[in-house]
């Protein structure tokens, strides 16, 4: 079973870590996993029917199970078990909705201890880290998330259900509202770079059209475009009394007079038409 | 395409790298606070190496200008990746540019774009792909899956590639022409606009809380304490914690503990069957 | 069965043409429609009921029939056919649904060919040309509809809706969806004549009020009166600036620099409060 | 009535003449992109004869204004009539005047006053007169017709008639006031800022599409492109197809050709199915 | 029956009054209601077991009934008549309907009579005046309303249930509508104090955005705010362009130009960015 | 607490006092137009007779300012009335200080504080005291009313006290800020925007009226009127009733009579069957 469980390991590897790695070209979707593991486990018409099944039920992300992890763990089951299809995928859906959290708490809880790690490289110009780190990250997530696939063939697939089971519900709650909320501190970093007392309400106005008013993002960019274009017209007259003031004091009065008398009636006809 | 042509072919090579280096965007994913940033800066890279060739300090800050959370749909990412380079490179020309632009922009156009880009992507082009590929693959066929990839693959990587070269000519024509009118003050000031605008919509619908708290009643049905905070107020425990964390920041607080700080806190929530 | 079909016809056109006419007076409800087809053809008490049957289906715009021809082909046919007020019904409503498609395909779209004329007798200010061609575009149209009933008649109801089943459903969507878009053009010519880059801003934010927030029309325009009215305090309050910065520049100081302070300052208080 | 007081017996008689022209407003419908021009042309016909008297160009000009798509629930639109000839007598007296607010102007009233019509005169004085109509009616009685047009049109003809007046007052007043303090600009300003709102928001919901295509999935439910678009933006077909329309009359192409692009483009949309 | 009678109605006093004069600490929720009225009538058991009864139902306020009276009621019922507590409250529930009626046109219609004195107190600045007048219509109020229950204890359940339901229908639904109009007149004193033609349009705003956005109340506060806020950062840069202009007109331009030019930049600097 | 220290003795025994009225600030309601100023006018006496000691004038002027409509959570109202100390303070001290912009504060705070205040008292607090005292007293027991008391007013009357005394330090140190930076012009105007939003807000949402005529149809559903005025203008007849009042009120129509109309219309159209 130890070749099978590295093998089926393998096959979530490359499919989930290569479909991250190289441009998310889909090589996760039910649909191709199904193929690659079939090719694997030497029966590829059996793989790409289980790939067709679990990718007609997951269409448009239906499924809460983790797709790759799910399809390699039925094929597998399927082909080395010789059970039929509806039992396959019967043992293999529930592992993937426990591999689905998995993934995700890797990504966002795991993987935060790199963060610093990101600003030192940053900070120190070193881009030969900053590679490193990119693609050791990489490796570290997807290696570590093949693992449940690994141990899952491994153990057989009832005693990882069991197992499963046993985690605290208060415990995985906890950690699933992590997810939730660290985002925030993301946020409050890009906050930091942009706030100014004058623009704060602007925050707060997005907030709204997004809490209040359940605009999407697309709409409140719009809304906010609008306010800036305005704002900006307004802003350049500003600016255009100001300079000008600057220079009636600074007594260059007589030599342009006419001219900015021409040039600021130009400018009110654009601003109040 | 007129986009292509206009680019001397320094900057095409420039650009082609970064197309190249924009598919492992995604690779790596440093926790909920950074995101992608490592793999923007990755992609990135070509253009700083190249704009600040013997300046150090200038490729040190320009590293760290984008260290901040970045995510956005891959293919029309590259978007953002060209016009980064354009700004970049005026930056890297011109010391009065202020180069905090550079991270309003981007942070303003996340949103819309991935927006935009998964209901392209995602929502309908895969779903086309998809169809086809499974109604092959149902009755045993390679050419399922093989189609599948084709169909998706092939228009994804030319809307990537093309859009890296978009973004850096539209940006730097832009840039040019705020220049020449003397406003790139305003530039700025819009920008950041825009971006906090976003980020304040961001912190409402990505930052996320609901409390699964219910006071029993006895003989009447239970009260469900998070239909209350909405009431107070929508998004009130994310919009508070986003809050709190920037007047963290700004107290000068190290990053790393507001976010154990965090997580602390949700799983204390969850523990004590808040969440 | 040629006079049925010509008397038949004349309802129509007197009804629903007359009704446009002359003030959309209601002339063309089946209450009233029941009443005139009565008289037509003698029988004022069966065309009264048969309106106030159909009135009564029709209150508040329910039928996607016309309701003119429907009325008057039920009317006919149960007074000529001496059939019952239901199958009257059967058989004169599905040609009304028809009818309604015609109607408005005639005045959306065939009525169309005629919209460079208008331009022309204004560009010619040929006032004579203008009242030819509004009544003369009246007169074909309703002429044109009126047929719909006119071969109804003559041909009897069945043959005539196998020929509407008959017509391409792609084609009649296509058709359909011209009717959609091509308010567009009208919108443009508006818009070509108050846009400015400055004001652009406002066409967006009128559109993402309707369609994002979903405000109806009154609403949007209250939006838009309260947007004017703050406009226009801003930029009287920058008028006023740039007034005395002109008459500043102009040296005209001396004389009316009290007049000008007590001015200016009642205007602050005017602004800012 | 104090607003039909104060009117001139040459005015009086003017406005007379486009009380009774308005009861033809929609006897013609010059397509979907003129709606009821011709009509409203001919209505405000004494106003352009009397104010233009002896100027040709002056009535050509006021005649192209009135070109544009109009459409307005009748019984409120003299309204609409009355005030356009208090602002072409303006016109005609004053060659500062700006003769696009009174497009503007007309623009920016017919959503608002259509919605108030409409709903005014089609929900409510309708409905009841047909209550009333279709008791008797069903009873065999001719009282039911008549009784339900007696209802309907003496409120309706008298709200025309006063409207007329009403519009021409105020209009007059307001007008001259505007003037008085100087605030001409302003006030043209101020109308097309609302008439661009009101065309942006008529953009949105009277000009309409809708696609039916949706892709059949093979073992799952279809999915229905409509979805996608709307989640892209809403109306996204409506504000493209009149932004493009108004970029074509922007560079010059003459308006039949879009308008046969339009008709040509809803057809072929048809024929393949999208809509 | 009287001692009964009187005893009831100081119950619904001293719980109801005394809840209103003093903080609002809910004394008048039926769980204490039921506490105090078994104390009263000597079966505490029995009133507490009442008030959880009616407490259960009218949690989040979903009782149409005033619980003071209704609790009051079915705790005398049931403990005097010796009904058992589904019969004592069906007795009391439909006059605690009627109870809460009153209750609303005591306090927002005949309460009104007092409306002009607190003006003339507060004219008068009689302040002893103002304090019998705060708690004489607190007694007055509360006392009134304990009739209520008085009456209807002594004539007993029934006959008083017959007695409300010969109200016509068409006095009740005026009597009721003036209580949903009567707050116009508060608003517009209101508006009175605050309203200024250049303010005039953020009133209508703050209608339509609850109105028609259906915001909140604390979603229009906090997007007054916004608007507040921006707007007082453009009056600002305008009262500093105002105030330098009156500077240049006094001819202060020498002395402090050098001052102003470096003031008026850093205050550039802060808006506009 | 920082905010109880800072406080002289003068001060805080005027504001203990304050904070011992505020207990009966809802006892009396004087009817719908100014429900509870007499208990805020009392509850606020103390601050007038300290501020304007020798100044009956001043003290007549203060207590007429607050004869206005007053309605919040009586546990937070607190805030506000220490809010109003310290500008009775200020008012007292300076006589450029505008007045109004008491009444603009109080008025704006009254909607969004209650929505605050009810949620967490009423929604929140109440319930898990009731659902607490209802199990316990469902089983006969004494203890059930006692600690639903305790529980609900332990936190009620500690929020009162504190939030006397945080008003009062809050509004002392924004106002004097204001002051020196010579903003009061604005002050004053920010406060009126921001009143008369709430007092809109307000109009839409507290006054009310629902016409519950329907026209029947022969042979078909009735007619509801109140559909219709929706059509035209959501709460139409409260934003005409309010408007109305107040013309009439500008007009120097004694309130009274106002109050009277008001009455007389709704028990008139209630009478004739229209609501
Ligand atoms: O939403 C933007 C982006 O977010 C994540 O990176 C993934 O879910 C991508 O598939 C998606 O395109
Ligand atoms: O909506 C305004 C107007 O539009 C069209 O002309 C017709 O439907 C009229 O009945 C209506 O009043
Ligand atoms: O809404 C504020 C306030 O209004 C009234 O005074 C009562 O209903 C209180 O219970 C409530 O707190």
């Amino acid at each position: 079973m130890l070749k099978t469980a590295i093998l089926a390991a393998l096959c979530v590897f490359i499919c989930f870590g290569g479909n991250w790695l190289w441009g998310q070209t889909m090589i996760e979707r039910p649909l191709v996993v199904g193929l690659v593991t079939g090719l694997v486990f030497g029966d590829v018409r059996e793989g790409v029917m289980m790939g067709a099944a679990l990718g007609a039920v997951d269409i448009g992300g239906a499924l809460s199970a983790e797709p790759v992890t799910a399809t390699v763990l039925a094929t597998t089951f399927s082909i080395i078990l010789n059970v039929n299809t509806k039992a396959a995928l019967a043992l293999a859906v529930p592992i993937g909705v426990f591999a689905a959290f998995i993934s995700m708490f890797l990504k966002n809880i795991v993987m935060n201890v790199f963060a610093p790690l990101v600003d030192k490289v940053a900070a120190t110009n070193n881009q030969k880290g900053l590679v490193r780190l990119h693609f050791g990250m990489w490796f570290l997530n997807y290696f570590l998330f093949s693992l449940v696939t690994f141990f899952s063939v491994l153990a057989g697939a009832k005693p990882v259900q069991q197992l499963v089971n046993e985690i605290p519900k208060n415990l995985m709650a906890g950690l699933s509202a992590t997810g939730g909320l660290l985002p925030a501190v993301g946020f409050a970093i890009l906050m930091r770079m942009l706030w100014s007392k004058q623009l704060s309400p602007y925050y707060f106005l997005g907030f709204i059209l997004a809490a209040y008013m359940k605009l999407p993002s697309v709409a409140v960019a719009a809304v906010g475009i609008i306010i800036v274009v305005i704002q900006w017209m307004r802003d350049k007259q500003l600016m255009a009394l100001e300079n000008n003031q600057k220079e009636l004091a600074a007594g260059e009065v007589k030599n342009h007079i006419d001219n900015q008398n021409n040039e600021s009636e130009q400018e009110e006809e654009d601003f109040f038409s | 395409m007129k986009f292509t042509k206009n680019v001397s072919p320094d900057d095409r090579k420039m650009l082609n790298s970064i197309f190249w280096r924009s598919f492992t965007v995604f690779a790596s994913r440093a926790g909920a606070t950074k995101a992608h940033a490592p793999g923007f800066m990755y992609s990135i890279l070509p253009a700083i190496d190249r704009y600040y060739k013997n300046d150090p300090k200038g490729q040190t800050e320009a590293l760290e200008r984008e260290t901040t959370w970045y995510n956005i749909t891959q293919n029309v990412g590259t978007f953002v990746m060209g016009l980064v380079a354009s700004m970049e490179k005026k930056n890297s020309q011109d010391p009065d540019f202020d180069a905090n632009s550079i991270v309003a922009l981007k942070t303003s156009l996340m949103g819309p774009l991935s927006g935009i880009g998964d209901s392209i992507f995602w929502g309908v082009l895969r779903v086309i792909a998809a169809g086809i590929g499974i109604s092959l693959a149902s009755q045993g066929s390679v050419l399922g899956p093989i189609l599948f990839l084709v169909i998706y693959n092939v228009p994804s990587i030319l809307t990537r590639y093309y859009l890296t070269y978009i973004g850096f000519t539209l940006g730097d024509t832009f840039i040019e022409d705020m220049y020449e009118s003397g406003s790139m003050k305003l530039l700025n000031k819009a920008a950041s606009t825009l971006g906090l605008m976003m980020i304040g919509s961001m912190t409402a619908t990505m930052v996320t809380f609901k409390s699964t708290l219910a006071i029993p009643i006895a003989g009447g049905k239970p009260i469900e304490i998070q239909t209350y905070l909405d009431q107070l107020w929508q998004g009130l425990v994310p919009l508070a914690v986003t809050l709190g964390c920037y007047w963290l920041l700004s107290k000068k607080v190290n990053v790393n503990w507001i976010l154990l700080g965090v997580l602390a806190l949700a799983i204390v929530l969850g523990l004590v069957g808040i969440v």
